[in-house]
């Protein structure tokens, strides 16, 4: 009972990709397609950020989940990727949405004690 | 003469005549973005100036002029009560003219609108504060 | 009893070679007759009048002489020491065996009452407690012996302190008996005098008090527990029972509370024996009794009677007769204000007594009887008498101060006939709400009136309804 | 008068066989000494209780609950409202549950149609007088009233009158600042008339009239001032007396309860403290048997306005011209830390009577790190003998519940009914079940109690060491002696002698009872026993020896020390919740948490380690006191070793494992070597009177920073002195 459910967990139904190499391909074809768009972006929304901090963030974006290995996930991500990517080109986003990315207004929670009785914030 | 247009050239000079030189008129021209020739039919007690000519289209044939104390700070909110109803063409007759303003004596005075300055109207709460703190009464340290 | 029983048991554990000895004993007592203090069994069939030679009360109408020499020549204090050296048991024998049951009203037996208070004592002095605070409308007995026969009640003091070991005793009068205060505080001064009272009172041995305290006027002071309060000189507002008085009383100590009349025949019962009381009257409402005659009679009176006379006879004989003949008779109260009115058709054959009058959903009560002939107004005469307990209610618990004032409202509304028929019941189930609730008896008493009243009287009130609605459609119209 | 009847129906319960009304805890007691259990029948449930147990408790025994207005457990039964009503088989009337003793195999049955009806008629009567302005009133939504009409009553009307002459009106009486009254809503159950005279010793609640117009009131027109007054509120079933202050402004559903401990005296009172939008509402007892049973003060109960008045709500400095400038937390931070860096070891603290154990030990482990050993309360103690080395020595050590056992009380110097008056409490319940004995030493104050005075003089004091007084017998022969001695006659300069000459008193006396401790020192504040047992000097004295360049003020308002007293240049650091005396002289101002804004431990007289929680946060600026100081040591750059509550608990642990024991009072011992200790002080007892700050209720309200800040607390002051000046 147990090796057919092991052999069936195995063999899922792939969503893009059929390995690893091609989830490579997937994923560096996205991060191109980016990177190329990034000029027109920061012209377009009229972002405070220029293209050189716009590739290190996109880079950023990129490298925060080079821990995940599953196929099927980074498949799941490049789709959304790609819609995020079209989002943007198309101006169906504003400009909030694109600095979101950045963080810029978001303040970091204190960690030590002084800066957290200072900011009264425990 | 006015068809090669030369009456308007007499025009030009006859306004800038009547705002006492090119020097004048220039001046003009800077602070109100236009050089009109009018009748003043009336001065009010701010010293803001009201012309009136009738050659020119209805809606753009009764303009004021405002006292030379506001400089560039002009907004509409400087023309008085009296005035508005003239200048807005809710009336044709002058504040002078109209015998049917109530004019009593415990009607204030005009004021203009002073948002956006130092001295602007801010609301303020009428409850009273959860805590009430305390304030130091003066006390020096050799305790006078 | 039970005490014997423990006795015996406890006994049998440690002697054995004791136990026929013990229960032949007790077989003797059980078998040889009836225990001390038991009444003789019923003779009589026919009850009154009294014959003049069998009266307590022989100074009722104040025509002799009320001081120490002239109740010594009617017999008071005659012998007084040899009843007191008798002892307790005996007196308390010879009062049950008299039958006597309180006077005041609730009819409790007295010498049941003054044995409870033979207990063994544990270093608190006991008091005997006279209810001289006569406030019932229609009752005047007490009064009467105070002021004319105040030595009977002295001496009464006196025998009953002896019998219930109490040290001293207090005489609670009423606030407005000004006279009758007067003239017992002069008869318990000569009684000192004369050496009756005080240390070695009549040289029996026995050390006696006997105080009186005057009352304020509150009608709930009549209540024993009020009454006990009142004289710690607290408001006079009955207290929780248990602990009785006789556990918990005057000052925190053992008590008894009796009626004036109840003591004052007490000296009389030792003197001509038990039995010669009991012989008056159907068993278990044996003896004499004061009867308070008033309302539509020809010659109102107050009259020792035997008890069980009937109602109709000690209305001919002593009160002369109903106003305008017994046929204009409407209805009677037997027993002062606080008892159930009831109509001709009862009053006919009903015996004056305790089981006589119960059995006519009334009770014997003071033995007040307040006469009422047609041209009485029935619904307010209740209602006045229920004004009379709503002003007397102490205000202590809530049925008797609500409830009470919520009646008076409703019930003066009745006398106009502004109700609806509904609202009969509905006083019905207050002043059921009302008995039995509340701390004291006085509620009881408020509540009682009112359904002696809905009881016998229903349609009389139905048709002041129907007669003030169809006035007030007339005048609408 | 109370006494002598309530000790005579004592002694009758003892006797007789019959069982007696008034049950109360002593009775009881008492009764638990003749154990055979007799069996009841409650709805056929069988329980087994002791002789003289009343329907109402046995019922509750099973769980049970019997309706009731007048009744109260901690009063003497009334047996007036008629509610608790219950059937009794072959009873043929139904009885009143809260005063009818049980007997043998009684059957009673709580819910038969007899108790009901019963219930109903009276529920009936009591909605007769009473105006349906329960939107308006302020018990709505904690009526008894309201909840039991809907649990028992009828779900109809019948108050037929109402078209006719309507309901009653009583007039409302002024009873003071402090108690609201809407008479008319009264149902006259005499618990507050009960209160008054048998638990705070003021007779002048009563009713006059009778039947329908009797009212409950004061008699003439008088107000009802006690320290304890505030009790009838929550004793009222009905909103006939409810809390001025509170009048009209939180509804008891929109309230947040949360569980606090009282500081304004050393007792330690439970309490809940309501809030509602991050504001105290009020505050109200919490059942603690141990301590405060379920009274609270007055002054505790209705202070707490005194919490939104004067308060610091941000750091301050003093600038050149002399004045106090509010500034931000960092530059008042770095100017203190600027100061202490300058002044190195020179620095003093001194703890005020509010003041935490936590913020003691953290004031503690900073100056030991800065090489100080300045650590003064506010209060002084004799150092003499034993001194604060010894608990024993400084605590009540035979608690305050074991005050109601003791059948002799010597009090020495202080007046317990201000200063603690839920002990005075204690010992005027002993007196009135307990055939209690008090003697005084000290100013003739009013201790609603009689009690012998042995003056003022402390000739008395030696002369009963040496045995010599008339009351040294009774003294020695009691079998349960107490000997209180307030903390303010060991203030005076002689406090060692005094202390020592008690000490001696103390060994002389013959207890009866194991573990009975005869020597009990009463407190003022609250702070006091937590710093003594966590090592601070007691008294200012070191301070004024020193004269430190810093001087650092724990909520110290009570002026113990004088600019004149330190260096011209001392720089004085207040840190404290409230702008009093101690602010007005500070350089610096830190503002910290008040008792309700903060978790803290606080150790009672008894010493009895207690925490207070967070009901609302601190205003503004404010932080939590310790925090302030572990802020500080971080910007010096000795850091204290704990960021956080729990860390700080574990170093309070450190330094004295009781103080995180909470709810229970740890017992001294040693108390053979603090006599033997004692015995050494060669100092004499001074030919002063004694003497206590607080002899009337006036002095009692505002006696600390948060009283004196309370409108309510003033009003109250002047309620008394105008009471006075009135003819009644």
């Amino acid at each position: 009972m147990a090796q057919p459910l092991k052999k069936s967990l195995k063999q899922v139904k792939p969503i893009l990709s059929l390995d690893k190499e091609e989830a490579r391909k997937r994923v560096l074809h996205l991060y191109k397609a980016w990177f190329r768009q990034l000029p027109y972006i920061v012209r377009r929304y009229d972002i405070p950020k220029n293209v050189e901090q716009c590739r290190s963030k996109l880079r950023e974006e990129f490298t925060k989940y080079d821990d995940i290995k599953d196929v099927r996930v980074i498949d799941m991500m490049i789709i959304k990727g790609q819609m995020e990517l079209k989002e943007t080109v198309n101006v169906w986003k504003q400009k909030g949405h694109i600095m979101a990315y950045f963080k810029d207004t978001i303040e970091p929670k204190p960690t030590d004690f002084l800066s957290k009785f200072l900011t009264s914030k425990d | 003469m006015s068809y090669f247009g030369i009456d308007r050239i007499f025009k030009v000079f006859q306004t800038m005549r009547s705002y006492g030189g090119i020097k004048a008129s220039l001046y003009k021209l800077w602070r109100m973005d236009s050089l009109r020739p009018g009748i003043l039919v009336g001065t009010d007690k701010y010293g803001n100036q009201y012309y009136e000519n009738k050659s020119y289209f209805y809606g753009r044939n009764r303009w004021i002029e405002y006292a030379p104390k506001y400089g560039f700070d002009y907004d509409g909110s400087q023309v008085p009560a009296e005035w508005f109803g003239w200048l807005h063409y809710k009336t044709d007759l002058l504040p002078s003219q109209d015998p049917s303003r109530p004019n009593y004596k415990w009607m204030a005075d005009h004021t203009e609108n002073l948002s956006g300055t130092s001295e602007q109207y801010v609301p303020y709460s009428t409850t009273k504060p959860k805590i009430q703190a305390w304030f130091c009464k003066m006390t020096f340290f050799d305790g006078t | 009893m039970a005490g014997n029983l423990f006795r015996i048991i406890k006994l049998t554990k440690n002697q054995p070679g004791f136990l026929v000895a013990t229960t032949n004993n007790v077989s003797i007592a059980l078998y040889s007759g009836p225990p001390p203090g038991t009444p003789p069994p019923q003779t009589k069939t026919k009850f009154g009048p009294l014959a003049d030679e069998d009266r307590v009360f022989t100074n009722l109408y104040g025509r002799h002489d009320w001081r120490l020499k002239g109740a010594m020549k009617r017999g008071d204090w005659y012998k007084t020491k040899e009843i007191l050296l008798k002892g307790a048991d005996w007196i308390i024998n010879e009062v049950k065996t008299s039958g006597l049951r309180g006077r005041g009203g609730a009819g409790f037996p007295t010498g049941m009452k003054w044995s409870f208070m033979n207990k063994p004592g544990d270093g608190r002095p006991k008091y005997l407690v006279v209810n001289a605070d006569e406030g019932e409308p229609g009752t005047c007995k007490d009064r009467e012996i105070m002021r004319h026969d105040p030595h009977k009640l002295v001496e009464g003091c006196l025998i009953a302190g002896r019998a219930i070991g109490a040290k001293a005793a207090y005489i609670y009068i009423r606030g407005e008996f000004y006279n009758e205060a007067s003239n017992m505080q002069v008869a318990i001064a000569e009684a000192y005098q004369a050496g009756f009272l005080g240390k070695n009172a009549c040289g029996s041995g026995y050390d006696f008090d006997v105080f009186m305290h005057r009352g304020a006027g509150a009608y709930i002071c009549g209540e024993e527990t009020a009454l006990i309060e009142s004289i710690e000189g607290k408001q006079g507002k009955p207290r929780l029972k248990p602990p009785f008085p006789a556990d918990v009383g005057v000052f925190g100590c053992p008590t008894t509370v009796n009626n004036v009349e109840t003591i004052a025949v007490s000296p009389t019962i030792c003197r001509r024996s038990g039995s010669w009381f009991a012989s008056f009257g159907r068993t278990r409402n044996s003896g004499t009794k004061l009867f308070n005659i008033s309302g539509h009679v020809n010659t109102p009176c107050t009259v020792e009677e035997e008890m069980s006379i009937p109602l109709k006879e000690l209305i001919e004989v002593h009160g002369g007769g109903v106003q305008g003949g017994w046929d204009n008779l409407l209805a009677i109260i037997p027993g002062g204000s606080s008892t159930p009115l009831i109509p001709k058709k009862v009053c006919e054959d009903v015996l004056m007594d305790f089981d006589g009058l119960v059995a006519a959903q009334t009770s014997l009560g003071t033995a007040a009887i307040i006469v009422m002939n047609k041209q009485t107004d029935i619904v307010k005469a209740i209602a006045r008498l229920i004004m009379f307990y709503k002003h007397e209610s102490c205000g202590q618990c809530t049925p008797c101060r609500e409830g009470v004032a919520w009646m008076n409202k409703m019930i003066y509304r009745f006398v106009d006939g502004n109700a609806k028929p509904e609202e009969i019941d509905m006083l019905w189930e207050i002043s059921k709400q009302i008995e039995g609730h509340s701390i004291c008896a006085l509620a009881d008493g408020a509540a009682w009136p009112v359904q002696g009243l809905i009881r016998h009287f229903r349609p009389e009130l139905e048709e002041r309804m129907r007669r003030f609605n169809e006035q007030k459609v007339r005048a609408s119209n | 008068m109370l006494r002598t009847t309530l000790a005579k129906v004592l002694n009758g319960a003892q006797f007789s066989p019959k069982n007696i009304a008034v049950i109360t805890r002593a009775a009881s007691d008492q009764a638990a000494k003749k154990p055979e259990k007799i069996e009841v029948f409650i709805d056929d449930i069988p329980v087994k209780v002791e002789p003289g147990t009343t329907v109402l408790q046995a019922a509750a025994m099973v769980g049970v609950e019997i309706p009731r207005f007048c009744y109260h457990e901690r009063l003497a039964v009334a047996g007036n409202c008629r509610m608790c009503l219950v059937e009794v088989e072959k009873s043929p009337k139904p009885v009143a549950a809260c005063a009818m003793p049980v007997m043998k195999g009684w059957r009673i049955k709580t819910d038969s149609e007899l108790t009901k009806k019963a219930r109903e008629g009276i529920m009936e009567f009591l909605l007769v007088n009473h105006p349906l302005d329960c939107p308006i009133c302020d018990q709505g939504g904690e009526c008894d009233l309201q909840d039991q009409s809907m649990a028992f009553g009828s779900d109809r009307s019948r108050f037929t009158d109402i078209d006719h002459s309507g309901k009653r009106a009583v007039e409302d009486k002024d009873i003071g600042p402090l108690i609201k009254t809407i008479m008319t809503r009264c149902i006259h159950c005499t618990r507050c008339i009960r209160f008054a005279s048998e638990v705070a010793g003021v007779d002048d609640l009563g009713t006059t009239g009778r039947g329908n117009d009797m009212q409950v009131g004061t008699y003439v027109e008088k107000m009802f001032l006690s320290e304890l007054s505030g009790n009838v509120i929550d004793l009222c079933p009905v909103g006939a007396l409810t809390s001025k202050p509170y009048s009209f402004t939180a509804r008891p559903w929109e309230i947040r309860k949360i569980d606090s401990i009282d500081v304004l005296d050393a007792v330690g009172s439970n309490i809940v403290v309501s809030t509602r939008t991050g504001e105290v509402m009020r505050i109200m007892p919490r059942v603690n048997e141990e301590i405060n049973e379920e009274w609270l003060s007055d002054k505790s109960r209705f202070s707490y306005d005194g919490l939104k008045r004067q308060r610091l709500v941000t750091p301050m400095l003093r600038d050149s011209k002399g004045e106090l400038k509010p500034v931000d937390w960092e530059v008042a931070l770095l100017t203190v830390a600027k100061q202490l860096k300058n002044a190195g070891p020179s620095v003093g603290a001194i703890a005020g009577g509010f003041a935490d154990a936590e913020v003691l030990v953290a004031v503690k482990d900073l100056l030991n790190k800065l090489g100080s050993e300045a650590l003064c309360t506010e209060h002084t103690f004799p150092l003499d003998g034993s001194g604060t080395d010894l608990r024993s020595s400084y605590l009540l050590n035979n608690k305050i519940a074991g005050a109601e056992e003791a059948d002799f009380v010597l009090l020495i110097g202080t007046n317990p009914r201000l200063e603690a008056p839920l002990l005075n409490s204690r010992l005027r319940k002993g007196y009135v079940h307990n055939e209690l004995e008090v003697a005084l030493i000290g100013p003739k104050v009013d201790l609603s109690y009689k009690y012998v005075h042995l003056g003022d003089s402390p000739s008395v004091l030696e002369q009963l060491v040496n045995g010599q007084h008339q009351i040294s017998k009774k003294l020695t022969s009691a079998k349960k002696p107490l000997i209180i001695i307030g903390s303010e006659v060991l203030e005076r300069p002689d406090g060692g002698a005094i202390l020592s000459a008690v000490q001696k008193l103390c060994a002389a006396t013959n207890p009866q009872t194991e573990n009975w401790k005869v020597l009990n020192v009463l407190h003022k504040v609250a702070s006091q026993v937590a710093a003594l047992d966590i090592g601070y000097t007691p008294g200012v004295d070191k301070i004024r020896e020193l004269s430190p360049k810093i001087l650092l003020l724990l909520g110290a308002d009570e002026g113990s020390i004088d600019k004149s007293d330190l260096s011209k240049d001392t720089f004085i650091i207040y840190l404290g919740h409230h702008g009093d005396n101690g602010a007005a002289v500070a350089d610096a101002i830190l503002p910290g948490a008040a008792y309700t804004e903060k978790q803290a431990t606080y150790v009672n007289t008894e010493g009895r380690a207690q925490q207070t929680l967070t009901a609302v946060s601190p205003p503004g600026r404010a932080r939590e006191d310790w925090k302030i100081i572990r802020a500080l040591s971080e910007i010096i750059g000795a850091t204290l070793p704990y960021d956080n509550l729990n860390e700080i608990r574990n170093r309070l642990d450190e330094v004295a494992p009781h103080l995180t024991r909470y709810g229970t009072a740890e017992n001294a011992n040693f108390f053979k070597q603090a006599e033997a200790l004692s015995k050494s002080v060669k100092s004499q007892i001074d030919k002063t009177p004694f003497d206590v700050k607080l002899k009337e209720l006036q002095d009692y309200f505002m006696t600390d920073s948060i009283s004196r800040a309370s409108p309510t607390m003033a009003k109250c002051v002047q309620a008394v002195i105008k009471q006075k000046q009135s003819k009644y």
